[in-house]
């Protein structure tokens, strides 16, 4: 079984909620309980933040949300093409932040997604790549 | 679920409609029932069969009545 | 205020309840009462399940559903690329069917919104277009 979708948004903090909404949503065909659908939620909201607060820096732009799920897998990816990541390893260290936050979303994302990759060129724009798997499935492969 | 309840009440944003609280409570209180029979946890998918709602409803109605801070609580303590 | 947002969707039965909850969502930032929400939930139901049952006919294609408030009003298109609409007019008829339904899908849609207007040719595909604005905001204007 294969599905995806596209959602593409105005890097509007008022579309925070609906990113996190369509993810969960289109996720929620795996079985996925609600604690691992929040963790989505919180992983989406973080990318989807950042690319509004720090790639596009507040100035307008799009933001695209590419969902799919093939296998028991759900992948994610979200794309800006905003200012990029100077030191991509240095964002992702505990309580770095460029801009007077906490600095703690891409650890979040890490901590919650089976597998995260981000890519990033200055000038460019940055692209986060996420999958998770249901813990269900992953005990049925052990 | 007392305690499900008073956070609901303290935590809701006036725009949130009767209905999608019902919805959501309706889905917690679900998820409890089914661990408890079943002692582990339940995916999205057995909560919306179990009540007939749809699933993409219960995602809608749990994120209304979201507080949003208490996603962290979690993770700080 | 304008905001805008894009889903494109694999044309899978599965996908109508992301749509319904992704342009509920999105609506949500004007001034709807939940009944009006729950029409615009139906109108995209059944635009969506006519581009899957009907445009491609069970086959697979993409359908794209473009939102957008502007001043109080919510517009939605809903696009696909499947068979096209043959006689529009008979189409939106109440019980006109070509698939042993109910041929109501067209009739609620245009009850439910303040304008609906259809764009279809044969082998290129179908365009609907729709406009709905919160009747509490049209008793202000009156
Ligand atoms: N999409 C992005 N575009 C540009 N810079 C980013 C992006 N995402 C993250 N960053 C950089 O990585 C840093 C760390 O991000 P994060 O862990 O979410 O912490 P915070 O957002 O609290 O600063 C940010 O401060 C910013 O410099
Ligand atoms: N996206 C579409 N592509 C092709 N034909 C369509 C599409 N939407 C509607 N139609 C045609 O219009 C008719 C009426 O649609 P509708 O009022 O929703 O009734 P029903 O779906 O129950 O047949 C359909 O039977 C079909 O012939
Ligand atoms: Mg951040
Ligand atoms: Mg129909």
């Amino acid at each position: 079984m294969e599905n995806k979708a596209k959602l593409t948004i105005d890097s509007l903090s008022d579309n925070i909620g609906l990113a996190r909404v369509t993810v969960a949503s289109f996720a929620s065909q795996l079985n996925f309980t609600l604690a691992e659908l929040e963790e989505i939620k919180v992983a989406i909201s973080e990318a989807v933040s950042n690319s509004i607060i720090h790639g596009y820096a507040e100035e307008s732009g799009e933001i695209e949300i590419r969902m799919r799920v093939y296998g028991e897998q759900l992948e994610i990816i979200v794309k800006d093409q905003g200012c990029g990541i100077e030191d991509i390893e240095a964002a992702c260290e505990p309580a770095y932040t460029t801009a007077g936050r906490m600095g703690l979303g891409l650890v979040f994302i890490d901590s919650f997604m089976d597998k995260f990759e981000i890519e990033s060129k200055a000038a460019k724009g940055t692209t986060l790549k996420m999958i998770k798997i249901p813990a269900q499935e992953k005990k049925q492969i052990n | 679920i007392g305690e499900i309840k008073r956070h609901l009440r303290d935590n809701n944003p006036i725009r949130v409609s009767r209905s999608l609280r019902d919805t959501a409570y309706k889905a917690l209180q679900m998820k409890e029932s089914l661990e408890n029979k079943k002692s582990k946890e339940p995916n999205l998918n057995e909560i919306a069969e179990e009540l007939g709602i749809s699933r993409e409803d219960i995602v809608y109605a749990l994120d209304a009545i979201q507080d949003p801070i208490s996603l962290f609580e979690p993770i700080y303590h």
